[in-house]
């Protein structure tokens, strides 16, 4: 109905979106060439230059209310490539700046070089791959060609890849393999509906795209291959078995990382697949098929991790879990007919909620890497009197708990609130049920953590490393962002709803 | 039917035949072997389907780098343990899905329209401005250039993925074991003579890429190729890791890529964009460099993780 | 003058092609090791100089045959070193010598 | 039958016997060659593809031909990082199986497959 006659022109700004990618590639190239000690600092240089292009890009957008656009080369697809920023492109964008500089703040300490050596293995690799993931997100989020996206997916599993492996255990050798083994599964089978897509459309370019896709059995079954193949890279239920050893035995940074932003890469595609590409596809039950694989996965991964006898695997099943609250977006936002109101909360609801389990499961897995260092271990069953050793570190998890657990004021509150209303509203009450059942098994695996940290001790704690201060206020800022994202869902609103074009008419600006 | 067509059925039968047996072969030997012979058939397909660069890749990457690394993967993970074959349930549902996706992907081949789309006439009809003559290469130097950069770093990370796989106290040192160079042996003199001519051979093919099937990765892996075999030759070593040259020429290839794209910015007006006139020397120069660049990845992606101690 | 070398090109790629398969028998047939390299690089080199010279005949242009020499050349001295590391390899395998 | 249909249904048939190997297969490395066959079978789509847009007195799509050249280069990184892990893994253990359930079972019943 709003499909737009002509494909996107580039916009003023456009070149931001080149500077987003670029940046921290180039950065990537330096601290591949200079390395040693020169890798963190390029990257803690990197850090502030890219938070402003995203600011700057989110800006761009919420004062033009028009999305930006970039063709590179100064050439139009079909030939050439574009770069688009959408209001979601932006919110992610955002996100994964935030991230990656929280996240490159905290491991200053686990990942400094030793001094006296010119250049260490772990810092080396950690710094050069959190600036390889930056821009490999920032390739998915931003670009607008099928391929080019395969290319940004590439990217982001060989950054996420090693370091799940960084520290050489035999078991962690095992999960990187074997979430390498996923990948290339998905990888393959994105391969083989981009090939469909360009031999029937004759482009990849995903606003030509929707501009010329009609259902019919090959744009089918393009569709379902790319989907399945990025399910097996996001994890969703029942692709998720390489998910929980590859985030727990990584370094706390780098599950922190993996958990919050990775998984969220091909999601997003899934999104720009099922609403940009191929508008209209969200009527078939195919979406429904997709929501019930999310109910699969918070059900699955909400018992599984009540289960987990230590911290950071518990977290990892809850990764599971959350990510499928992400996939009721397909069943809410479809339907012929469906008023805007609705489509507006469901979007809205299924971006607070990407954003808010993101800040919320990075600030979960670095308090889960401190209480670690301090304890010398993370098992649940010795956790009691964490909360007085750590009283700032607690309180974080305890917050990106609240988030995660959907209580209110939370982000997690206001993602899950608007996802409830979107079901009633379209009469789909299972899927309501299903966000309370997730969030009572929700509470019931944060209450395994928070209740014995909360606690006194049997005995005093054996002498315990206290984290620096520095990096308790990290991960608590993370936390309290993931709070105080339920506070501001319409402000989210107005950001979203530019160049979205089911939404973008009744927003008022 | 014709001779071609014939022709092309046997290629298939030998494709589907190598492919059958890479799956069924008993052991990883057998089976790597099949896949080269794979990917050798499959370089032949290309070339009857009129896509000779690819071919030329195939060939490079698919049957030669790829089959070569399998190969000897194969051979060191001999004595491993065998894995038990997977129970009948899980053989059933793999069979049933691949079935299924097999199926999908041909009844969707089979619906392709008629006619198809193509961009062979916009690729062709945007080839003149940058003077190159070879409509893939200016698909993969200039309108989807960003693909190609975008890929180099992929390269890169799969090295730093490679290299993280050290121990930390042989971290800088140098992959894989000595070659021990012996003068009487024939790989001697294989390793003193193919090179020169192979690098003639590498660099010739860079610099067809520009109008004729060619380009800096077929380039470049002919080169790594000749490197490989003088130092399996004992001639020469693979550079320790931590060399500042060697981390130089990785990076130099995209590196250089990367700034003559944002020089595009201030010239051309636009990323990637090539000055009017300029496009053919500095797509060239782009390519001279990302082949070595290409040469000494591909030669470190072979050579492993570090295994000897770093020089002090 | 066509007539002849197209006969000629003919003959001498069916000459090579005999001799690739009766290299390939060998390599099937022959009881150990050096017997089999002796069938196959004999018979490819040879296989291969027939093609090439037939190939030769039909282009009949001087860069074209230079760089079909080259392909035998090549091939000739790569298959030879490769022949003889085979060899010296099987000739330490060999028990009790 | 001409010969893009004739390529196109064999790079689907390619595709489904390194799927199969790549679920089935309990050896890494097995899954690896898999997994390339796989590539290659995609691939060869792509090639009928560009060969069905053949136009402008070329052979093939220039488009989805540099886009196989492309995704070669990365299956060939993506398989030169596996092994790298899959050598370790070896060195380490003594074995390459991915997960303990595998090592654990017992042979007998299954040994049929």
């Amino acid at each position: 109905m709003m499909a737009p006659a002509l494909p996107d022109m580039p916009t003023a700004g456009g070149f931001l979106l080149v500077l987003a990618i670029m940046l921290p590639i180039a950065g990537v190239l330096l601290q591949f060439m200079l390395g040693g000690r020169q890798a963190e600092r390029i990257a803690l240089l990197v850090m502030p230059a890219g938070l402003a292009v995203a600011v700057a890009v989110t800006a761009a957008l919420m004062l033009s209310g028009r999305p930006l656009v970039y063709h590179l080369g100064n050439l139009a697809p079909p030939l050439g490539l574009a770069l688009r920023a959408d209001g979601f492109s932006a919110l992610m964008l955002m996100t994964t700046a935030l991230i990656v500089s929280a996240i490159g703040l905290f491991a200053r300490a686990d990942f400094a070089t030793p001094t006296g050596t010119v250049e260490a293995r772990a810092p080396f690799v950690f710094w050069t791959l959190l600036l390889a993931l930056w821009g490999a997100l920032a390739v998915v989020f931003l670009g607008q060609d099928l391929f080019t996206l395969y290319v940004g997916l590439e990217l982001l599993t060989f950054g996420a890849v090693p370091l799940v492996s960084l520290d050489g255990r035999a078991e962690t050798l095992t999960a990187a393999l074997r979430y390498l083994l996923f990948a290339l599964f998905g990888s393959a089978l994105f391969l083989a509906g981009t090939v469909l897509f360009y031999g029937e459309y004759g482009t990849l370019d995903i606003a030509l795209l929707a501009t010329r896709t009609h259902p019919d059995t090959t744009s089918a079954i393009a569709v379902a291959m790319m989907t399945a193949g990025l399910l097996a890279k996001t994890a969703l239920f029942p692709f998720h078995l390489w998910l929980p050893p590859a985030h727990a035995g990584a370094p706390a940074p780098a599950s922190a990382l993996l958990s919050s932003l990775v998984v969220k890469g091909p999601f997003f595609l899934v999104v720009r697949l099922w609403f940009g590409a191929m508008p209209g596809l969200t009527d078939l039950p195919a979406a429904q098929l997709l929501g019930a694989l999310g109910a699969g996965a918070v059900l699955f991964g909400s018992v599984l991790a009540l289960c987990q006898p230590r911290l950071k695997p518990l977290i990892a099943y809850s990764t599971v879990a959350q990510l499928g609250y992400l996939f009721l977006m397909f069943p809410l936002a479809g339907g012929v007919g469906l008023p805007a109101s609705v489509r507006m909360a469901v979007w809205t609801g299924g971006a607070v909620q990407a954003v808010s389990h993101a800040f919320a499961k990075a600030a979960m897995f670095a308090g889960a890497g401190l209480i670690g260092q301090a304890l010398g271990h993370d098992r649940i069953s010795g956790l009691r009197g964490v909360g007085r050793a750590l009283p700032v570190t607690t309180f974080a998890v305890a917050f990106a708990g609240l988030s995660l657990m959907g209580l209110p004021p939370s982000g997690g509150f206001m993602a899950k609130w608007l996802l409830v209303r979107a079901s009633i509203a379209t009469a789909q009450w299972w899927w309501a049920a299903l966000v309370f059942a997730g969030g009572l098994l929700a509470g019931g695996y944060i209450f395994r953590i928070i209740a014995p940290a909360l606690s006194a001790p049997e005995k005093p704690l054996p002498a315990i490393r206290t984290p620096a201060r520095r990096r308790e206020v990290v991960v608590l800022a993370l936390a309290l962002i993931s709070v105080l994202l339920g506070v501001v869902p319409f402000g989210l609103t107005t950001l979203l709803a530019v160049g979205n074009p089911t939404i973008a008419h009744i927003v008022p600006r | 039917m014709t001779m071609g067509l014939l022709l092309d059925f046997f290629l298939v039968i030998l494709a589907l035949a190598a492919g059958w047996w890479t799956i069924g072969a008993k052991d990883s030997f057998g089976a790597a072997v099949a896949f080269v012979a794979y990917g050798l058939v499959l370089a032949l397909i290309w070339v009857r389907i009129a896509a000779p660069d690819v071919a030329l890749t195939e060939a490079a990457i698919g049957a030669g780098l790829t089959g070569g690394m399998l190969i000897g993967a194969s051979t060191r993970l001999e004595s491993a343990k065998q894995a038990t074959r997977a129970g009948g349930v899980t053989r059933r549902l793999a069979i049933a899905l691949s079935a299924l996706v097999a199926a999908a992907l041909a009844l969707a081949v089979l619906g392709l329209p008629h006619p198809p789309p193509s961009l062979a006439a916009a690729a062709m009809a945007a080839l003149p401005p940058t003077g190159l003559g070879n409509p893939v290469t200016g698909v993969l130097l200039a309108y989807r250039a960003v693909d190609t950069l975008l890929e180099k770093v992929v390269l890169i990370l799969a090295l730093l993925g490679t290299w993280s796989l050290a121990p930390d106290r042989l971290w800088g040192g140098r992959p894989g074991r000595k070659e021990r160079r012996n003068a009487a042996s024939p790989l001697t003199l294989l390793g003193q003579v193919l090179p020169p001519i192979g690098i003639v051979i590498g660099l010739h093919i860079l610099w067809v890429g520009a109008n004729e099937p060619g380009g800096a990765f077929q380039g470049g892996t002919i080169l790594a190729a000749m490197w490989m075999l003088a130092v399996m030759a004992g001639l020469v070593d693979v550079p320790a890791i931590s060399r500042t040259w060697l981390r130089l020429l990785v990076v130099a290839g995209p590196g250089l890529f990367l700034i003559v794209g944002l020089a595009g910015f201030v010239v051309a007006g636009g990323f990637l964009a090539y000055p009017p006139g300029f496009a053919k020397p500095l797509i060239l120069l782009v390519e001279v460099v990302l082949t070595l660049s290409v040469a000494a990845i591909l030669l470190l992606l072979l050579a492993g993780p570090p295994e000897r101690e770093p020089p002090r | 003058m066509s007539l002849v070398r197209d006969i000629l090109t003919v003959l001498s790629v069916t000459a090579g092609a005999f001799f690739f398969l009766a290299g390939t028998v060998g390599l099937l047939r022959f009881p150990d090791t050096l017997t089999r390299l002796h069938a196959l690089t004999k018979a490819d080199n040879l296989g291969l100089g027939l093609v090439v010279l037939g190939l030769a005949l039909q282009t009949w242009s001087g860069p074209a045959v230079l760089k079909l020499a080259v392909v035998w050349l090549l091939a000739l001295f790569s298959g030879a070193t490769v022949a003889q590391l085979i060899a010296h390899r099987a000739r330490d395998d060999r028990p009790g010598e | 039958m001409n010969a893009e249909v004739l390529f196109g249904l064999a790079g689907a048939v390619l595709a489904g016997l390194g799927l199969y190997g790549l679920v089935a297969d309990p050896a890494p490395l097995r899954k690896l060659l898999a997994f390339n066959l796989l590539g290659g079978g995609v691939f060869l789509v792509f090639g009928v593809v560009a060969r069905r847009g053949a136009a402008a007195g070329l052979g093939g799509d220039p488009v989805p031909q540099a886009l196989v050249i492309t995704g070669l280069v990365v299956a060939f990184a993506a398989t030169a990082l596996a092994v790298a892990l899959l050598r370790l893994l070896f060195e380490r253990t003594g074995q390459t199986l991915l997960d303990t359930a595998a090592q654990e079972r017992t042979s007998p019943d299954q040994a049929d497959g």
